[in-house]
This record gives C-alpha cells, structure tokens and sequence, in this order.
C-alpha cells in the first residue's frame, strides 16, 4: 500500500530525530538519575554550532560535517560544566537537579538571543543532500536517510562503546548498582563526569541534525524536549534498546494517528497513550533494577 | 524506670485496641525466584507466642528474603499464614494491617521527626480518617507506655535523626508495638550495638515475645545463644536445620555450612563468635 | 512545640496568618494604586497555587509539573460561565461571541451545565480535585514517583495544552476565553467589584494558608511528610502511601483550580500560554524561592517572584531571563530551603551556638537502663538518601 | 503545647466573611454602561509633551516579530518628534514587554492606560494579544493602534487597525489564484485563530468559485514536523498551497516542500505569514519563486517608500529589511498624529470623531481611515521571493480596497460572521 509504505517511512523519520534527542538524555538519566532540563539548550547550542560552521567555512557540504564533531565537543563541554558545577553537588536530590538545570536553560535561551538575536538563522542544506530517493514506493528526502544514518552510527557508537570499553563496563556497572561498583573500585565520580560528557555530546550532534529539518532558532531545544523525555520515561530507564524501541514507536504512532486525525489530535493521543502505557509498566518497555529508581 | 519493670505489652492494651489474640506465624513452602534465581527455594518455619525465633544462616541463605516474601515486598509462592489468614500475594500494607510489623537491616524511622511523631504514625494505622486530620492533643497511653520499654520516654521530642544507631533501632521496635503488630520479623535488630545494648534489646525481646510471635534475621551468634528460644538454620534458601540452640550447634551440617564460610564471614557460630562472650 | 518538619508553632501560624491577612486585606488596598492593586489580585492568585504545590511538594514530596492542568480547568469552568452570562446579558442569543465568530453558532453540550453558577462553583474545585484523585490513584498506586511522576505530569499538562488549542470553537483555541463583562451579576468594569475581586482573591488565600496550616499541624500533615521521607517505612505501617499522596494531591489540584477561576475575572483573560509547560514550571519557582516546606514561604515566594518579574521585566526584558534562571539555580543549588530556611538558619545562628551540639535530653539518659550508654555517642549517619 | 489547640481556620474565615459582606456594593452587571465608570482619563497634556505607548514582545517567542515593530513605531515618532511633534508637544514614549503571553499584554496595557497615562498605544502582534487588550482599552475608552494583518471579524472603537483585514489580503489572493487557473488548493495553517478563520472564508470563497479544497491540515504552533503533512499535500493533486503557518513551522515545511521535489513551478505555495523579515530565517533557498500576500513590500516604488526603506536602515542597519507589519506600524503612528491634530485634541472620543476619512501618503501608497469601522484603505499586492531575499510585486489591485472586516460586501461570505 503507498499510504502504508509513506507513513512507514515517515515514522521512520519522526523517530530517528526524536531517537537522536532522547538518547543523550536516556544515558545521564539512567546513570545519574539526573533529569537534565538543560538538554534542549544543549540541542540548540548543537544547532548553533552549525550555524557558526557554516557561517566560518561557507560551504554548506564541508561545514555539516565539520560540524558534528565540533558540535559533539560544545555540548560535551557545556555538559561537563554543567556536571562539575552543579549536578555533582545535588546527586542526592534529582527533583532539585531538575529544577536548578531548568534555571540554567532560561539562562542558555536567553544567552542564545543576546548572541545570535531572537530571529531564526538559516542554515542551508548541502546540496548533495537536497532531492530525494524512492523507497518503498516512497519519495523520501536523503537528510531523512542522512538523520537516519546519524542516528545508527551515534546509537551504535554508543551500544559499542557500552559493551566493549572499559568506560562502558564501568557506565553499566553504576547503571546497576552504584554502591556496589563503588565499593568495588570504580570511580563513580569519573565515570559520570564521562557519562554526562557523552550524554550531552549526543546532544550537540542533535542540534547539527535537526538544523535540517527546521528552523534554528533559541527556543528550538524546548520544542523537543517533553518528546524527548517522553521516550526515556517509556523506554525504560538506562535501556538503549528502550530508547530505540521507544522512539521509533512513537514515531510510527505519530505518523499513524496523524494520518487519520490531525497533527494536534494526535500529539494528544500520543501524549495519553505513553501515559496510559505507563500504566501498564511503570518502569517503561526495559527494567533495570536501579538504585535510584527502585 | 527499666523494661524490666513495667509490662505494657500485655494484654490490657491488646484488649484496647480489639486486637485478637496472640497468633502464630506458620511458613511452608516458601519459594522467591529473582528472574532465573532462586532465593529461597523451600523454607518452612514458624514462630509462636512466647518464643522468640532465630532465623540464621550465612550470607545470601534467604533469610532477609524470606522477610521480604512474607511482608509482600518481593512476590512468593507457598504459603505464609498468620492465623487462619494467608499472607503471600498482599499488598505490603495490607499484610500490615492484619498484624505483621517488621524492621529494617539499617534502622529506618522519619529522621526528620520527633520520637513521639514516629510513634504516634506507627499506632495510627486504624485511626478513622476524621482522626487524621486533627492535630495530636495528647500522648496516647499505648505511645507513652511503648516509649517506656523501649528507653525513649524521655526522648519524646527529640528528633529521631539526632537518636544514637542503638537507639534508632530500639525507636523501630516501638513503632512495631504500637503498631500493634502480631508477629514481629526484625532483620539484624542488635547490628552496631555495644554489648551492653544487645542485651537490653534481648531482654526487650523476650518481653515482647511472651504476647507476640517474634522473628530473629541475626548474624551475631553470641546474641542468638543467649536469646534465642528456638533456631532455624538456612543455606542456600532451604532449612537445613531446626531446633534448640543446642540442637542446632550440634547439627554437623549446621557446622559444615559456618565452617566452610567462616573464613569469608567470621561468622561460626561455635567457634568465632562464642569467643566474645 | 511539636518539633521538627519545620512546622511553625500554633502561635507564630496564627501570627503570620494574622499578618498576612492584615497587610493584605488592609494595607495594601490603603497603599496601592488600584492597577497595583489589581496586579497583587493576579499574584494572589498564583500565591493560592503555591499554598497547594508547597503541601504536594514540600510536604508530600511529589513535584509536581501540571499544576497549569488544574489552575486551567478552573479558570476555563469560570470563564466559560461568565462567557454563557454575558451571552444572556441584555437579552443576548446565550451563545458566547466567540463562538459566532468562529464556531458553527451553537453551544456545545459539554458548556451547557457551565450556565448555572452553583455548577460552575462546584466545578472550579471538583473537577480538578477529581481528576487529581483519578490520575494521582493510578500514578501512586503504580508507584511511579519522583522523576517520572514530574515528567508525567508535564506531559500531562502539554497534552491539554495542545487539547485546548485544537478546539477552537468550543475553547476559544490560542486565543483563549476573555472579553468578560459581568461576575455573577456584577459589571466588571466598576472598580467597586473589582476591589470586591480582590478581597474575595486575598481571603481566599487567606483561608488556604490557614488550611495548610491546620494541614501541616494534622496526623494527616505529619503521615504525609513521613510519606515523602520514608514511602517503604509507611508503607510496612499499614498505610497505602498512594492514598496519603493523592489526598494531598487532589487537595492542591483544588487549590489550584480556585486560584484558576479567580484568576479569570481578575486579570480578564486566561489562555493557553497561561497554564502551559512554562508556566507550570514557574509556579514551581515562586515556591522554591520562597521555601517549598514552610507554611509561608510558598506564599511569600510566588508573590515576590512574580512581583520582581513585573518591576524588572519592565526596565530590562531580557534581563529578568537571566535572573530568574540564576535565581532558580542559586536558590536550588545553595538554599534549598528557600527564603524560609534562611531566616530559620539565621535565628538558629542567634539562638544557639552549633546545630548538632544541642545535647540529648537529660531524661532519656538517667532514665533507661544500658541504652543509656548509647545515647551519648550520636550517630548522625548521613540522612537516608530522600525518595523526592 | 500540645494540647489547647484551637482552630487555626476559625479566624481567617470570619476575615473572608466579613469583607465580602462589607465590600459586595458595586454595581450589577448591564447598569452602567461600559467604560463610563472606570474611565476617568488621566492623560496628561498640560505640558509640552505627552506619554505614548508601545506595547511590543520583547521576549518570548513573539519577540522575533515584534521587536522589528518596535523599530519602525520608534522611528516614527523620532521623525515625528524632530518635526516638531504633535500639536507641538514632543512624544514620549512608555515602552512596555508583552512577552508574548496575552495575559501579560493585558497587564501592560492597563499599566499604560491607567498607571502611565498615556494618549494612545501602539503594538500587539497576534490575535490573542488584541483580544486580551480589547476589553481593557473598552473599559477605560482610550486608543490601541494595531499593525498587523488579522482574521477580520472584529472592529472596536478603541481600536484602530492598520494591518489588512481579509478582504485586502487572503480574497485578493484567491483571486490571484484564479485569475492563474489553480483550481485545486491545499490549506497548511498553524492551529490557532488566523488559519482557522482564513481557511473558513477560502472554503467559502471556493465553493462560489469553481474551485476545491482538496486538504486542509493544522499543526501545534512550533510545530517542525512535516513529514506526514508534506506527503498529504504531496499525493493530494493541488495546484497551489495556500499556506497560513506561523514562525518557525515555515521552516520545516518548506524543508521538507522542496526535498519531496515540490517547487513553485508545479505547486507554488503562497504565504500570508512570511514577510521580508521571515525569509532570511525561513532560507532564501527554500522559498526562491514562491509567492507572498501583503500590502507592502520593501522593493515599492514610491517615494515615501524610499524614503522609509532608507531611514529605516540608516537607523537600524544597512542589512535590515522592512516588511508589512512594520510599515503599518509606521503609518499608524502617523495616522493618529493627523487624527489628533484634526480632532485638535488628545482626546479618544474626539480623535474617534475626527478619524473618518484622515489620510497618510504611506510607503505603501495613500491609506485612509473608514470612521465606520476603524480600519484603513490598503492595496492589496502578490509578491514573489527572488534571490536576494525581498519579494518582488507580481500582482497589484488596481485600486485601493476599502475594508470590509465582516465581508458584508461578498455575498459568498454570508454565513461566516455568524
């Protein structure tokens, strides 16, 4: 069916950006119990990145690249500032972290204004990533197969990472009981330095990838952020694989329920259903028995 | 004033509060899986009025689990019966309300507030809802007398964070009698105390056991040897042994179990233990 | 005195209520220009939100990020009556112009109960306190808590942002509901009813400080901060905690939803950019600047935000951003307490020399047998880790 | 201490109590007229200035329209200032922050009108902005002066609108598309007000008119997804996109427009929202050929338009654009100073009495003022996006269109106004 193969491919596509948001945020939060409101400021310093790249080196092919390395280091330095000055002192107190990181996004938003002036910037798409290809009977734009690729090279990156590091081991160690890595030698105070470092890293390439999908400007982050949280919550805590799944979940909803309602109707019902799912499993699609969430 | 010397625990105050009489805990049966783990995979005891229980055995035995079933914290199978009702598949509160109290390994009460507070939560559980929403006007008597056993009489408005560990844990324990709880599971209740308060909360114990069935989670065997009217011995989330304190020091079973983690846990109870005492 | 939890003693709630009461009943209309006047209604309004988010959070632990849900379906059950009045005034057709302008001209069913006041009034705490009791019994008893219920709670309130939006017709969309002439019967545009607004706004808040005051005083107030402490412990008590956190819960949703409906004739207008994930958030700020556990600093915090918001937004726009951020953080970060705690601290520092120092009582030392000994080395382990 | 505890309630509710009873004596609802009993005017004109207002978003999402308004309102009263003033007294200018939000709107402008004192107030953007700030202008009878395009369907005496109404904007543009044989049009809108009430007269308008509407989509404000819309509109067969988005969903839809190989040959779009100061943002490269729906542009030919366009970006930046809203702005600033002088008194019943037929050779062309209905005569244009960024006239009414707010005048339209 071409009405099934494009809303398919849309769903795809809603759920690779809202992928590309929420992971960041699912790592900090599983391994810190940290709700970090900031992380849609950190987005849209991504975004901005972008923007400053293109405006240094002019064309629009070179800087996207040049870019999302630039970008993952702005959000991770942004992250590790966050971390050093704030999170760290108020572990032991998530709803308060919460609200401080929601002081410290007003004041981003704000900075971002002041910086680069209220209105929008333009960031152009490169020209080997304008047009389209046809997949499954349906046209689709290559900066959708271009956020997809991002997405599984950032995802997979960090599953690797995961799995196979000394860093990841110690990263999933905490995840599942700080005390106990802890108590068996490993630097909790390092390895969520690293973690809310990467998280937020992954944040700034977000920024660099969403600038082709609309408009930069100091509020983008804020528009993205209930999403975001709404795919770690229903994810599962610290589950990569909750995430994914999530994500691309909602996002094929999303395309769904737009498709025979509309684009408000369904934000509603997207928003009624993850609370309702929640119902069904407080804990979201993946469990893991954390200290801080038990 | 001492414990020793005033008995509030009886049945006058049972008798206040419509309480049943004193019943026994019967447990058989009792398995809790973990995902592919077994924690306890058969453990049948009981504990009655009048005695006090011991529930030993080496690290990862199932013995806090076994509390945890029991209670409705993790979900088991078999059979845990208070009286004529079953405990297993209620939800925590619930188990509560039918006469179940327990404490936890590390004292937990609301730090934040006063002994007196702390009781007069612990007793409120079958206050009517009208209740609730008055302030507290007067130290009710059970409160009062319950902060006598436990030493803490004079320790009313103080705030519970500021009470010495020994003293949290005894507060704990007067939370269970107000509480009007039937049987009292009390996991590690003398961890951290000097001598001189293991035997304060030995005594307290057998006190409180000549009305109510109390249950023992220990690791200090010298504490156990002394208190303890009855023993039952679990490895590996199954019995292995049941009895008197003689009879379960004697049981070479028991003493292979000890002797071949004494080295890890210092916890033999022949041997390592006994020579404090 | 009771001791702990930061409940003021019988005498200093009723002095402060008195106080409070006197400078706002009386010296600020005496002081005030009556737009000043008008302004302070607006910020007592947020004030009467604060007084119920200081009892779910600060008391109850549940931080909550939909207040704007329960403060909207107040405020739109009020307006959409004063709407459905105004329609009948002077022989009106009894349907809102709005919805002539922009709907198909016929008042849906679900307005039609809103005609009648007494419905409208029952509605304004009911409906907020029912749909708090119904979200908070399946949230609680779920036992989802802490960060998730927060973001929970956000999503809630976007997902009935996005709701009112997308009905235009019956709800006024962006634009919200507004254009009021009369309140009950009496025009809005005399500034006698409008003083008379205020009074009404000011008691009220009045009388919801002295609730949480009763509240605080309350078994009920002392279980629910037991609750927010040690959910497990009061758990093995006997208690449902999911019950004792949706009282509380239900009881600000009320609050909130009484602070909606006056808001409506006070400021004239509510929308959704009044009740959204921002605006959400910062109800939430006014308390934690002012100190989200006491009985006062709710209050004191969402009007002196919100006062400070007015006076400095007006000379430097993009100023008061950065400093209601560095606010928040500051606040969060160095006093979490708030305001409240930093009068305490400084009164602590007066009275007595060290905190930890003040000895146990003589009592129980003398008193007890062998525990005795124990009393004099305190423990002062590190505070159980809070479930928020 | 712990007993004697009376009821902390008891006295706060006698307070409530006995307030209400005292202060219950105003007056009922329909007994006075509106506006007679709170509208003491407190302007002050005794001296050799008087206060004027700006009520604008400065921060907030709104601020990236609105501060532009606020340059061309200052600019206008400096010129006017450095001419003498009016009716020789200087302006002063109260400029307050809407922050985007409708309440604040209505607090700001009752601070102006009441606290401040001032003759007259320019500013407001969106919809439920005025509509937050109509009852309090009503209530103490004092003038708002708004600038930009609207829905129509409204006309206050206390306000005077000086963006186009729906007659001099979206009619013109169906009749444009016409007049290019699209006869099958897709609807895009964000979902507040304006779209909703725009894409219920084009509804109309095509059922008179031979045309159809072959989709009609809303998205949340902000909204950057496109995707499933973009593919409806794709597969949907229309000839032209009649496009209401607000802001930043420009953006995205365009984004996603362009890359499904859309472009304006095979489906040109036009835009009612996107003006020169939204295309930069928007991306000159999504929006090259595509057609706008304004009453002014910044390339006009004329001279008080090259006059505008040069001091505007003298004072502001050679890099700056004007756009229609900021030249309606402009202009009512000069349209209430001919008010004033011809009422020759500050006054709002006098300047109401004056207002009808005040005229002002505005960059966009001469404006006049209908008395009836407090908006202005404007001359509705088509434009179209080039290269650089400004949008070039393609269309032009031939005459000026005098405003219509309730569409009397089209019979097509009768049910709309209710």
């Amino acid at each position: 069916m071409d009405v099934i193969g494009s809303q398919l491919v849309a769903g795809v596509s809603i759920g690779s950006v809202l992928l590309l948001v929420a992971i960041g945020l699912s790592l900090t939060f599983g391994q810190m119990g940290v709700i970090n409101m900031a992380h849609g400021e950190f987005i849209m310093a991504g975004a901005y990145t972008a923007y400053v790249v293109q405006q240094i080196l002019g064309d629009a092919g070179l800087s996207l690249l040049v870019a999302l390395p630039v970008a993952f280091a702005v959000g991770g330095a942004l992250g590790a500032l966050l971390e050093q000055l704030l999170v760290r002192h108020m572990y032991h107190r998530p709803l308060d972290t919460l609200l401080a990181t929601f002081g410290v996004s007003l004041v981003l938003q704000q900075l971002a204004r002041d910086i680069f002036g209220a209105p929008a910037v333009d960031v152009r798409t490169p020209s080997w990533l304008q047009g389209n290809v046809e997949v499954l009977g349906t046209v689709v734009p290559w900066t959708r197969l271009f956020i997809l690729g991002v997405v599984v090279v950032a995802v997979g990156g960090l599953a690797l990472l995961l799995t196979t590091t000394a860093l990841g081991r110690r990263i999933r160690a905490v995840v599942l009981n700080r005390q106990l890595a802890e108590t068996s030698g490993i630097s909790t105070r390092a390895t969520d330095r690293l973690t809310f470092v990467i998280g937020s890293g992954l944040a700034g390439v977000a920024g660099v990838v969403l600038t082709l999908v609309g408009s930069t400007g100091p509020t983008l982050g804020t528009g993205y952020i209930v999403d975001a949280f709404l795919v770690v919550v229903a994810g599962g805590i610290g589950q990569i694989r909750g995430a994914v799944l999530a994500a691309f979940g909602l996002g094929l909803l999303q395309a769904f329920v737009e498709l025979s309602t509309t684009a408000s109707i369904a934000k509603f019902l997207i928003l009624v259903i993850v609370v309702a799912f929640l119902q069904v499993r407080p804990q979201g699609l993946f469990t893991v028995r954390t200290r801080s969430l038990a | 004033m001492s414990p020793q010397t005033v008995d509030v625990l009886g049945a006058p105050q049972d008798v206040a509060t419509g309480l049943a009489a004193p019943v026994s805990l019967v447990v058989s049966g009792l398995r809790v899986q973990f995902g592919g783990f077994v924690a306890v995979s058969d453990a049948s005891f009981d504990a009655h009025p009048g005695e006090v229980r011991f529930l030993i055995g080496p690290n990862g035995a199932g013995k806090t689990t076994c509390i945890d079933a029991i209670t409705g914290l993790v979900r088991g199978t078999g059979s845990a019966k208070l009286g004529d009702d079953e405990l297993l598949g209620r939800p925590v509160h619930r188990t509560a309300r039918l006469g179940v109290g327990r404490t936890f390994q590390t004292a937990s009460v609301f730090e934040e507030m006063s002994v007196l507070q702390n009781l007069d939560i612990a007793a409120g559980m079958n206050r009517r809802s009208a209740a609730l929403l008055r302030p507290r006007r007067t130290v009710e008597p059970r409160i009062e007398a319950a902060a006598e056993q436990i030493g803490l009489a004079g320790s009313l408005e103080q705030r519970a964070g500021t009470l010495s560990h020994g003293q949290k844990q005894w507060l704990e324990i007067g939370m269970l009698l107000v509480q009007d709880a039937r049987v009292l599971l009390l996991d590690e209740p003398v961890a951290g105390m000097s001598h001189d308060e293991r035997t304060a909360t030995g005594t307290l114990l057998q006190r409180i056991a000549e009305h109510r069935a109390v249950v023992v989670v220990e690791h200090d065997m010298d504490f156990m040897r002394r208190f303890a009217t009855r023993v039952t011995v679990l490895h590996q989330g199954s019995v292995i042994s049941e009895g008197s304190v003689a009879h379960v020091q004697a049981d070479p079973r028991v003493q292979e179990v000890y002797l071949g983690s004494a080295a890890t846990h210092g916890a033999d109870p022949a041997e390592h233990e006994g020579a404090t005492s | 005195m009771t001791g702990g939890l930061g409940v003021p003693s019988r005498r200093n709630a009723l002095a402060g209520t008195g106080a409070l009461a006197l400078v706002l009943l009386v010296v600020a209309p005496l002081m005030l220009s009556d737009f000043r006047l008008a302004l302070l209604g607006k910020f007592i309004c947020f004030a009467i939100v604060a007084v119920g988010i200081g009892i779910a959070w600060g008391r109850g632990g549940m931080l909550t990020l939909g207040q704007g849900v329960f403060f909207g379906i107040g405020g739109y059950a009020m307006a959409m009556h004063l709407k459905l009045a105004d329609a009948e005034l002077n022989g009106g057709s009894g349907v809102p112009d709005f919805m002539l302008l922009y709907g198909d001209g016929t008042v849906p069913g679900w307005w039609e109960p809103f005609r009648s006041p007494l419905f409208t009034l029952l509605a304004v705490v009911a409906l907020p306190a029912l749909l708090a009791t119904a979200l908070g019994l399946a949230i609680f008893k779920r036992r989802i808590k802490g960060a998730y219920f927060a973001i929970l709670s956000q999503a809630m309130v976007a997902a009935f942002v996005v709701l009112l939006v997308g009905q235009q017709q019956t709800t006024g969309g962006t634009n919200g509901l507004n254009g009021f002439r009369s309140f009950f019967g009496y025009s809005l545009s005399d500034p006698a009813n409008r003083l008379t607004l205020y009074y009404l706004a000011a008691g009220i808040l009045v009388a919801a400080v002295a609730l949480s005051a009763a509240l605080q005083r309350s078994r009920f107030g002392e279980l629910l901060v037991a609750t927010r402490d040690a959910e497990e412990r009061v758990r093995f008590l006997g208690y449902d905690p999911a019950l004792v956190k949706t009282v509380a819960f239900a009881l600000a949703a009320a609050l909130a939803g009484v602070a909606g409906a006056l808001f409506v004739p006070i400021v004239g207008i509510i929308s959704p950019a009044d009740i959204g994930v921002v605006p959400s958030i910062v109800f939430i700020v006014g308390v934690a600047v002012g100190g989200r556990a006491g009985l006062f600093g709710p209050v004191l915090g969402a009007i002196g935000v919100a006062w400070a918001e007015t006076s400095l937004s007006e000379a430097f726009p993009s100023f008061w951003s950065y400093f209601q951020g560095a606010l928040l953080i500051a606040v969060i970060a160095l006093l979490p307490g708030g305001a409240a705690s930093l009068v305490d601290r400084l009164r602590e520092r007066a009275t007595s020399p060290r905190r930890g120092a003040s000895s146990p009582p003589a009592a129980g030392a003398a008193g007890t047998p062998a525990p005795a000994a124990a009393a004099s080395t305190p423990a002062d382990r590190p505070a159980e880790e809070v479930h928020p | 201490m712990l007993h004697r505890n009376r009821r902390l309630i008891a006295v706060p509710l006698a307070v409530l109590t006995g307030t209400l009873a005292l202060s219950s004596c105003g007056a009922k609802a329909g007994e006075t007229t509106a506006g007679a009993s709170g509208a003491q005017s407190c302007v002050d004109t005794s001296g050799d200035s008087v206060k004027v207002g700006f009520i604008n978003s400065l921060s907030g999402t709104m601020a990236i329209s609105e501060t532009t308004v606020s340059e061309s309102l200052k600019m206008a009263v400096d010129e006017i200032n450095a001419a003498g003033g009016v009716m020789g007294k200087k302006l002063d200018v109260v400029a307050e922050d809407g922050a985007s939000e409708p309440a604040t709107f209505a607090e700001k402008a009752e601070k102006l009108v009441r606290q401040d004192c001032v003759a007259a107030v320019f500013g407001g953007w969106t919809s439920s902005s005025r509509k937050a700030m109509l009852p309090v202008f009503e209530t103490n009878n004092s003038l708002l002066f708004y600038p930009v395009q609207y829905e129509g369907l409204e006309s206050s005496p206390n306000i005077y609108y000086t963006g186009a109404t729906t007659n001099q904007q979206i009619i013109p543009a169906l009749d444009w598309l016409k007049e290019q044989g699209k006869s099958k049009i897709f609807l895009v809108g964000s979902d507040y007000v304006f779209p909703r009430t725009a894409n219920k007269i084009i509804n109309a308008y095509a059922k008179a008119n031979g045309m159809t509407v072959v989709g009609e989509e809303y998205t949340p404000l902000g909204s950057t997804d496109f995707t499933t819309i973009a593919n409806k509109v794709a597969s949907s067969g229309a000839d032209a996109v009649f496009n209401t988005l607000n802001g930043d969903s420009n953006v995205a839809f365009f984004r996603q427009y362009r890359s499904l190989g859309l472009s304006p040959e095979t489906m040109p779009v036009v835009s009612v929202s996107i003006a020169e100061e939204e295309v930069s943002g928007v991306g000159v490269e999504n929006l090259v050929g595509q057609y706008t729906a304004w009453d002014y542009y910044q390339t006009l030919d004329t001279p008080a338009n090259t006059k505008f366009v040069a001091d505007f970006k003298a004072a502001y930046g050679a890099d700056r654009v004007t756009s229609d809203p900021m030249e309606a702005a402009y202009t009512s600033v000069y349209l209430w100073k001919a008010m004033v002088e011809k009422a020759g008194s500050f006054e709002t019943d006098a300047v109401n009495e004056a207002a009808d037929g005040v005229s002002f050779d505005a960059p966009e062309g001469t404006v006049v003022v209908d008395g009836d209905n407090n908006h202005i005569t404007k001359t509705p244009r088509i434009g179209q996006v080039d290269s650089t960024g400004l949008i070039n006239t393609v269309w032009s009414a031939p005459e000026p269109v005098e405003p219509d707010p309730y569409l009397k005048s089209y019979p097509w339209a009768a049910g709309i106004a209710g």
